[in-house]
């Protein structure tokens, strides 16, 4: 049988994967990929408490999540065409001007 | 069923998602992200959250991933991405201690049982209905700000990557804008 | 009675703040003549105060109040009895003729009438100190004079530093330096017993505390005793604090003889005889008082023996004198001390105005060997000198005769034999070195014609102005008695014993021949012409004696370079290297660290993300051992 | 005039707003006006002072935070008003003496501000009024140091910034505490210095609040080893700022020790006379030997203020009358003599630009007033009875000698050391023969200087004389401080070692 | 089938939800006329938005305090009026700052001004809930406009500092779901004070600690990220120093605010629960960001860079005072704000008077020290009013920020943490030297030679701000008063 903590445990494994993903990449839409991974763990762990204990302030809360990700998508991407457009590079060990 | 389609679904998501972190080629990495999240809306279904797996096709497959694969021709990313990742320990490390603190933290044996529902499916509705229910009443508010988000995101997007941008204002002397515009308040 | 009293002691001050107010300015012999009149008044005020006193016993009066805090109450009293109204009378006479030799003196002085004013100010401070009638009081004229001490010693302060080999005493503002600083060490000493007093009686009037002091505690009058004797040992100069008297030589001639051979240093004699009733309850300490001042009298004179410098010589016999004062004193004698104490004013300035006069004619050469035969020239301060020095040297009926022969008397009727030999003993040297020098620079040969040297008479009227002195060096000796019984009403009367009554024609005698026979001893030696001993120069003893037993080479050597040293250090190294590093260092930890927590930011968002991780890992860790712990 | 404390505070706040607008030629009339109409109503405030009265006077109070029981609260008692007086004194002398050439309108406004920081903390009665003022001083210092000063001005300036800066931010955490203690046991917030005397602490408490108090009074004093900025500040200053540094700031500490750490906290004061009578006579020995050792006149009367306040600390904890007004009689003498003594160097730096004493020599022959006011005031600091230096010095030592004779003999040697290195200056910058040409032609103190000067050597030989109208005021208030300790305190040893002095004990 | 939903009107207490109607209203209305008419002058768009800030300011006193509103989602309580009041003040003093000499990017566009807007009705909406879904949903809409804010300014440092902003904030929003999550599995419930009154409850089941915990650690995560808290502050120096100069001002004020008071409910919630291992945590957070940053505010070359470093240091400070969990404490971190909002954007708006388009100075800073040297001669009121607010945040009285310093030293001296009290002293003492370091260069030293006038940027708006800044600062002392009593009342009547 699967419980809840099946899903915790996944939804766990799925932040740290998102988390090892924007710790590494240097290529910043590589890098927002990952942090969708992030919130996408966060999502199956709302849903699974959601469903196990009947509540569905979890799933209001999983679709918000959503739709804040859906929300940085765009200003991300908006920032990242910018940036390509100045720069032609999306290689954050390229933006390190501020330092110290 | 539920245990095999879990276990099939999870052991699917984190592999697509290693790819997605892992892998070099931008294109396996959105891919295979596009396909953990309709994996994942998977789950929702068999959670019983039917209108948040509808959500998360829609709204992750459908307009995120379309973004970005909108993103990703805009900047010319097909190839494969040359980086210099992070030192493999230093994530190996950092990675694995997060999870373990997640694990530790998710994984305690008290989370599953005992809280009380405070706003429990309404008896004879099916998910979406619930969904909506609460969503419309309970949280309009946050609706609404949800609403209020897109449209910053969108106005956003729109400056950020709109024409103007291109020219700052900021670090071109005055005396050159003279002529172009019309004079600023002062 | 509160006027004279009062103009006694203020006429010297206005005197002196005259001629302050033309300090600055070129010589004006008004100062001088001022000044001199002023101190005519105060001593003819003194003189009537002492009449007044002979005759009505002592004044008591209060000016007003000075300190009052807690319970410290202290006024500006004024205690005229017996021993102040000599002391008084003394140190204006003195200071009158010295003023009035002065005017002849310091003619070509540029800075004439800063001399007055300092001098003036130094008589109203040596009133304050003998008029006061308490403790804090005579602090004030203790260190007042102290100050014009300085300031006189350092009179020709334009004067540069020298090497100890030609000068001895490096520059009269070194002299005047030293002498401050070696009496402030022992004006530590007097108040630290002032302290005493005060927190154990209560007061420092000296009535209320003399009333009390038969009551305490015998081992805290032992500690008053000798922190007084402290202080009066650093203004007496008696050893070890005595360098600075020989040095303050380098101050003028009347300076020398006002204050360091008629009044001041007798301070210290005059602290002794003041507080005779603490004195009294402490033999053991008055003991040690006079065995002191016997071996300085000895030691002193033995450094006189070989001394080539006119000032210094007369200098070291001050010294010696001083030395029989204590030991009078120390031995319950006050009257005698203070009887020896005025004789030895008068004989003394009269013996320095002498050798002023010697300085005078020499343009300030100080060796007697380069002088001789002196007395054709200068007749009457040969006479001066020769009546002085007889004085000195206790022939009768001289002043000296009287005062010293009580007091070896006082020595063999204590039965301290040993003291008494050894005050016979510096008798006798006491003889041979004063007429060593009155015979070297009067008598033999005229070796100053070869130097180039055409001494001549001072003037007339300061010949004339030291004529109180020549007169009381020879007459006060005649008034023991009449002194004995005056001063007595107020210091313990002093009994010889039977015993001693007989011996007095006895030791008259031996005191006489051993004077006479330094003398003659003297007349052999020098009366013809200089004779030097190559071998007794080159002797051990000779070199011991005439660098003052190697005292002021020791103290450079163990005290002044030392602390010199040490100062350094502790600027140098413990202030800058260790105090003030730390703080730097502190300072420069937190800026360094902070350089270095600078490199966490590089500037990379990847390693931002990093430690954003990092940073809930360790918050968790925190967390959970911080769970774990409570 | 109820509120003339007001007046003394705020006076000077508007003289130097308004100075914005004087004209850069009249500037400095405006500021010797200024600070003269300040000294003669500090001077009024004496005259109107009940001199038999050992309490508050003059006292206002008007309400700021109440919420949080902060309040505009002065006063003065025998304690504080003579310091006022001399703050104002030293701040006119300080500008009358004014040498400065480069923006002397700033220079004049900046002391003005100083004034009011000065005057401020002196009168006032509430804890955070105290600090705000204490800690506003700071500023106009600064920058009295950093813009007119020598050549390691900024490092100068900084140090002495930041160094008493970190020590008063210590004493307010004692103060919030003691706020709190006080709350805790009334029921209400109060600031107010008096509210806070009247409540009786544990020891365990005392103990840990005299040490915060410590901290930040004793890195004004400056005490060992807190002292090391002092130096820097003095050396780099320009005279005015040396002069009222000396005189006024460094009395911030020591007036601290007497209005807060003794009264509030009389058990520890008892309990740690031992340490802090050690650190005082380090501060005498030590830095006696340090000044002896200088080469710079500036840096030797630097040094010196730091053995002198040794003395004031000392006589602070004597706990006895004697010992307290003593102490408070040396911080007044000290401010004028040192403060002149500071003026004094500050007169040959302008006419030679060093102040090396082996650069001089021969002072005496050529400018003989010069060398005259400064031997008075050299004479003042080494402490000669009959000028001001003697008598707190000699109350001081003779209060301690009541806790600890031996003590007192080690830093009664600051008579002694003090004149070592004291004659060693004059010695060697005035006495012996002219020997540097450019000495030679040296003018000597014009009117303006002389101006500054005499009036300084008056008081120095009138308070010398007959310091009882300073005195008695600063006495009773002293009695009345001791009493109440004696009365607050509660062990034992703080019981016999805090002395009632016997009249006030018969006037009862 | 379901049956209709019947709902009061009365009951939803729509009033609660007035200010950010306005707001959002307001923003709108910019839009529509940004749609409607082109080329509008930005002042227009500035006043504008000041009226509806004054609007929404008068509509946010005028709510009563302690209720709910819509489904209990809105919380009007104390805390929360008085932050959006702070909002709301540091808002209207920013937004006048547009009206510069020279023409900076981000106000040429219209959307500036409706993006701001609605930023701050993202900040409103977090502050006045309890619920974490509003909170976060509240926190992004924000954060989002505010990272394009700050990128609008368009120069390469803003960039630059979007980008690390942004990717660093999606991070801690991950993080801040995923402490929402854990509440939620423990609790059941997304609202702060339903979830208190279950784990109340389940506090003694065994292993309930270790989730809530943890919970409190990633939350705290994103907190400390918002209000940048070491070692999640890697961002703010970077962004301000990217930022144009009132926008960073402004970042080092609101947002922080609005977090902290995120913070108050999240930590004060769980402080109350006993959970000692959670004050620990922030209080070392504390210490460790207040003395961390303000050494390395030390060697900072660039004023606005300090200043960064130094609103950490602060942000530090305050986070000191959120872990006694006392009303004293709360008080202070409000009062604490609303004298550092003055302070901190007056000097921010100095520096944006003194802001030149290209770099004069150095090659990377705008407003490196040496701009500034010699300032007293060249412009002596800047130089005394830039002194007056470095002062103040030195904490000298009687400038504003010490009476902050010490009602929160106050408070933790009252709490019984005396050794965090002179830690935070002895900091306060470290961070004088910056401070300091920058008025020793406009007073002590003599001006760079060949320098022209500093104040560039200058125009009577932003003077008039400065001045509002500098008199706020200065006279603090005459209205602690009346602002001490209201927090005091405010705090204390939403029951901390």
């Amino acid at each position: 049988m699967i419980g809840l903590g099946h899903y915790l445990i996944l939804a766990s494994i799925l932040f740290s994967i998102g988390l090892v993903g924007v710790i590494r990449r240097k290529n910043l839409l590589m890098l927002f990929f990952a942090t969708e991974i992030m919130l996408n763990a966060a999502n199956v762990a709302f849903a699974a408490i959601s469903s196990y204990h009947h509540d569905l302030a979890g799933q209001m809360f999983a679709f918000f999540i959503v739709a804040v990700a859906a929300s940085e998508v765009a200003v991300g991407l908006g920032l990242l065409i910018l940036l390509y457009k100045k720069y032609g590079t999306l290689d954050l060990d390229e933006f390190t001007m501020m330092k110290g | 069923m539920e245990t095999f389609a879990f276990y099939f679904l999870s052991i699917s998501i984190v592999a697509l998602f290693a790819v997605t972190v892992w892998s070099r080629n931008i294109l396996y990495s959105m891919t295979s992200l596009a396909a953990g999240m309709v994996l994942i809306s998977g789950l929702f279904f068999i959670l019983g959250a039917d209108f948040l797996g509808v959500v998360q096709l829609i709204v992750y497959v459908g307009a995120v991933m379309a973004l970005y694969a909108f993103g990703m021709m805009f900047f010319d990313a097909t190839g494969v991405v040359k980086e210099k990742n992070a030192p493999a320990m230093t994530v190996f490390i950092l990675g694995g201690l997060t999870a373990l603190m997640l694990v530790v933290i998710f994984a305690a044996p008290s989370i599953a049982n005992g809280a009380p529902a405070f706003y429990p499916p309404m008896a004879g509705a099916n998910n979406p209905q619930a969904v909506g229910l609460v969503l419309f009443t309970k949280y309009l508010v946050p609706f609404e700000v949800a609403a209020i988000m897109l449209l910053v995101a969108m106005v956003a997007g729109i400056i950020l990557a709109g024409k103007k941008m291109d020219r700052s204002l900021s670090k071109i002397k005055d005396a050159e804008l003279e002529g172009g515009e019309a004079k600023d308040s002062k | 009675m509160e006027t004279l009293v009062y103009t006694a002691l203020f006429a010297p001050l206005v005197g002196s703040l005259f001629a302050a107010l033309f300090a600055m300015s070129p010589k004006r012999q008004m100062t001088g003549v001022v000044t001199s009149i002023l101190l005519f008044v105060s001593f003819f005020s003194s003189a009537k105060v002492l009449m007044h006193v002979v005759e009505h016993g002592e004044v008591h009066i209060k000016l007003m109040d000075w300190i009052v805090a807690g319970d410290m109450y202290i006024p500006f009293g004024f205690n005229v009895d017996a021993v102040s109204a000599v002391m008084m009378t003394v140190v204006t006479l003195v200071s009158m003729v010295v003023h009035i030799y002065s005017n002849g003196y310091m003619e070509h002085d540029r800075s004439f009438n800063r001399f007055f004013s300092y001098l003036s100010a130094f008589v109203f401070s040596m009133m304050v100190l003998v008029m006061s009638d308490n403790f804090l009081g005579l602090f004030i004229g203790w260190e007042g004079v102290g100050v014009c001490s300085w300031l006189l010693i350092g009179f020709w302060y334009h004067k540069e530093d020298v090497g100890r080999d030609v000068n001895p005493s490096i520059s009269p503002s070194w002299a005047a330096n030293e002498a401050f600083i070696m009496n402030r060490i022992a004006d530590l000493g007097m108040l630290v017993g002032i302290f005493l007093i005060y927190w154990n009686v209560g007061s420092l009037q000296y009535d209320k505390v003399f009333e009390v002091v038969p009551g305490l505690d015998h081992g805290l009058l032992v500690m008053i005793g000798i922190f007084l004797f402290i202080g009066a040992m650093g203004k007496s100069a008696q050893f070890p604090m005595h360098t600075w008297l020989a040095d303050a030589m380098e101050g003028p001639t009347p300076v020398s003889a006002l204050i360091h051979a008629a009044t001041m240093v007798t301070a210290g004699v005059y602290l002794v005889i003041r507080a005779n009733p603490l004195y009294e309850l402490i033999p053991e300490v008055s003991y040690f008082i006079a065995s002191l001042g016997t071996f300085v009298a000895i030691f002193a004179a033995s450094m006189a023996l070989v001394n080539r410098d006119l000032k210094r010589i007369i200098a070291y016999s001050t010294l010696s004198q001083l030395g029989y004062m204590f030991a009078a004193a120390g031995l319950g004698a006050y009257w005698v001390a203070l009887f020896h104490l005025a004789a030895h004013a008068f004989f003394k300035a009269l013996l320095f105005l002498g050798a002023g006069n010697v300085m005078h004619a020499m343009h300030d050469e100080l060796d007697i060997f380069k002088m001789g035969g002196l007395k054709k020239v200068m007749k009457w301060t040969y006479i001066y000198m020769g009546v002085a020095s007889l004085a000195l040297c206790g022939i009768w009926p001289l002043a000296g005769f009287y005062s010293k022969d009580t007091i070896l008397e006082v020595a063999f009727n204590e039965h301290t034999y040993i003291i008494w030999f050894i005050l016979w003993l510096t008798a006798g040297m006491t003889a041979f070195y004063s007429f060593r020098l009155v015979f070297i620079a009067f008598w033999g040969d005229e070796r100053y014609k070869k130097l180039g040297f055409h001494p001549h008479e001072v003037q007339n009227y300061v010949l004339w102005g030291m004529l109180p002195l020549g007169i009381l060096a020879v007459v006060f000796g005649w008034h023991k008695e009449s002194f004995m019984e005056f001063v007595t009403e107020m210091l313990p009367a002093y009994e010889m014993s039977e015993h001693t009554h007989h011996m007095v024609a006895t030791l008259t005698v031996a005191t006489t021949l051993i004077a006479l026979g330094g003398i003659l001893l003297a007349f052999r030696l020098y009366s013809v012409r200089l004779r030097r001993d190559e071998k007794v120069e080159k002797s051990k003893i000779y070199k011991v004696l005439s660098n003052q037993y190697y005292i002021p080479i020791f103290y450079k050597n163990t005290f002044s370079e030392p602390y010199a040293k040490l100062s350094e250090i502790a600027w140098k190294e413990v202030d800058m290297q260790v105090v003030d590093a730390t703080v730097d260092g502190i300072a420069n930890i937190i800026e360094e660290s902070g350089d270095a927590a600078r490199q966490a930011q590089s500037g990379n968002l990847s390693d931002y993300l990093r430690w954003i991780a990092i940073g809930a890992i360790a918050l968790a860790v925190l967390a959970l051992f911080a769970a774990l712990k409570s | 005039m109820e509120n003339i404390l007001s007046v003394l505070v705020f006076f000077p706040l508007v003289a130097a707003i308004l100075g914005f607008l004087v004209g850069k030629k009249s500037i400095r009339v405006y500021g010797i006006s200024v600070a003269t109409i300040e000294f003669l109503l500090t001077l009024w405030l004496w005259f109107a002072f009940d001199n038999s009265n050992g309490g508050f006077q003059f006292i206002e109070y008007i309400p700021l935070v109440s919420e949080f029981g902060i309040n505009y609260y002065l006063g003065v008692d025998g304690i504080s008003l003579f310091i006022v007086i001399m703050a104002a004194l030293m701040t006119l002398v300080g500008i009358i003496a004014l040498n400065v050439k480069k923006d002397l309108k700033n220079m004049i406004i900046t002391l003005l501000f100083l004034e009011v920081a000065m005057i401020g903390v002196f009168v006032s009665l509430d804890a955070i009024v105290f600090y705000l003022f204490w800690e506003f001083s700071l500023v106009p210092m600064l920058y009295i140091i950093g813009a007119w000063g020598g050549e390691l001005r900024l490092y100068a300036a900084i140090k002495f910034f930041l160094y008493t800066f970190a020590g008063s931010l210590v004493m307010l955490v004692g103060m919030l505490y003691m706020a709190y203690v006080y709350h805790s046991v009334s029921g209400v917030w109060s600031f107010a210095i008096t509210d806070w005397y009247a409540l009786v602490l544990p020891l365990s408490i005392q103990k840990w609040l005299f040490w915060a108090f410590f901290l930040g009074f004793a890195i004004k004093v400056p005490m060992f080893p807190f002292h090391t900025w002092l130096p820097y500040a003095h050396g780099q200053a320009p005279t005015v700022g040396s002069v009222i540094l000396a005189a006024v700031l460094l009395k911030m500490g020591s007036y601290g020790f007497v209005r807060f750490s003794l009264p509030m906290f009389p058990d520890a004061s008892v309990a740690y006379i031992t340490p802090v009578a050690i650190i005082a006579i380090i501060m005498i020995i030590y830095t006696a030997m340090v000044a002896y050792a200088q080469k710079d006149m500036k840096q030797v009367i630097a040094y010196s203020s730091i053995s002198h306040m040794g003395v004031i600390v000392l006589g602070t904890f004597a706990m006895n009358a004697e010992g307290i007004s003593g102490s408070i009689f040396q911080m007044l003498s000290h401010g004028i003599v040192s403060g002149a003594l500071f003026l004094l160097v500050g007169v040959i730096y302008d006419r030679r630009h060093t102040k090396l004493m082996s650069e001089f020599g021969g002072l005496a022959l050529v400018m003989p007033k010069y060398a005259l006011i400064f031997g008075i005031m050299m004479m003042a600091s080494v402490g000669l009875p009959l000028t001001i230096g003697f008598i707190g010095e000699y109350l001081s030592l003779a209060g301690f000698f009541k806790i600890s004779p031996m003590l007192t003999l080690l830093a009664g040697t600051s008579i002694i050391l003090g004149a070592i290195y004291m004659l060693s200056l004059y010695k060697r910058s005035f006495f012996g023969p002219v020997t540097n040409e450019a000495n030679a032609k040296l003018p000597d103190l014009d009117s303006k200087e002389l101006t500054a000067l005499v009036p300084l050597v008056a008081l120095v030989v009138w308070l010398g004389v007959y310091p009882k109208p300073v005195l008695g005021p600063i006495d009773n208030s002293v009695k009345a401080l001791v009493t109440f300790m004696h009365e607050k305190a509660q062990t034992s040893e703080a019981k016999s070692v805090i002395v009632v002095s016997k009249r006030t004990k018969e006037a009862k | 089938m379901l049956q209709a939903v019947d709902i009061s009107m009365a009951s939803l207490n729509l009033i609660t939800l007035s200010p950010m109607l306005v707001i959002v209203s307001g923003a709108l209305l910019i839009m529509i006329i940004d749609l409607l008419k082109k080329d509008m002058d930005k002042s227009l768009f500035v006043m504008l938005s000041i009226l509806v800030l004054f609007v929404d300011f008068g509509a946010t006193l005028s709510l009563s305090i302690n209720e709910r509103g819509f489904f209990d989602l809105m919380l009007i309580d104390g805390i929360s009026v008085l932050s959006q009041l702070l909002i709301l003040l540091a808002s209207m003093l920013f937004i006048p700052l547009a009206l510069t000499q020279k023409r900076f990017h981000e106000y040429s566009y219209p959307e500036f001004f409706s993006l701001f807007l609605f930023m701050v009705a993202g900040f409103q909406f977090m502050v006045a809930s309890d619920n974490l879904i509003l909170i976060f949903v509240g926190l992004e809409t924000a954060s989002l406009a505010l990272y394009t804010l700050i990128a609008m300014h368009n120069t390469p440092g803003s960039h630059e500092a979007a980008i690390k902003y942004f990717t660093m904030g999606a991070m801690a929003a991950g993080f801040f779901v995923m402490g929402s999550a854990a509440i939620y599995a423990v609790s059941g419930s997304v609202e702060l004070f339903d979830v208190a009154k279950v784990l109340q409850q389940r506090m003694n089941e065994a292993g309930i600690v270790l989730p809530i915990i943890g919970g409190a650690v990633l939350l705290l995560v994103a907190i400390g990220f918002k209000v940048s808290l070491m070692p999640f502050h890697m961002w703010t120096p970077d962004v301000y120093e990217g930022a144009s100069a009132p926008m960073a001002g402004y970042m080092s004020i609101v947002p922080k605010i609005a977090m902290m008071v995120v913070a108050v409910r999240v930590i004060g919630f769980y402080i109350d629960l006993g959970m000692e291992s959670v004050r620990y945590m922030v209080i070392a957070l504390a210490i460790v960001t207040m003395t961390l940053a303000n050494i390395m505010a030390l060697v900072q070359l660039d004023v606005k860079r300090m200043l960064a470093y130094s609103s950490i240091s602060h942000a530090g400070f305050v986070m000191a005072a959120l872990a006694l969990d006392t009303t004293k404490a709360y008080s202070g971190i409000f009062l604490y704000y609303g004298l550092f909002l003055f302070t901190n954007l007056g000097a921010f708006a100095m520096l944006w008077i003194s802001r030149h388009k290209k770099n004069r100075y150095h090659s990377r800073f705008h407003h490196p020290y040496e701009k500034f040297s010699g300032l007293i001669s060249t412009s002596p009121m800047g130089a005394v009013i830039m002194a007056i607010f470095m002062l103040s945040l030195t904490g000298v009285p009687p400038f504003s920020l010490f009476w902050g310093k010490m009602y929160i030293i106050s408070a933790t001296v009252d709490a019984g943490y005396i050794w965090l009290a002179i830690i935070m002293a002895l900091n306060s003492a470290i961070a004088a030297y910056y401070y300091l370091k920058l008025i020793v260069y406009m007073f002590l030293k003599p001006p760079v030679a060949g320098i022209e006038a500093v104040g560039v940027n200058s125009s009577r708006p932003l003077v008039v701000i400065v001045g509002i800044a500098a008199f706020v600062t200065t006279m603090s002392v005459f209205f602690m008063e009346p602002m001490l009593t209201y927090i005091n009342y405010m705090v204390s009547v939403s029951g901390y």
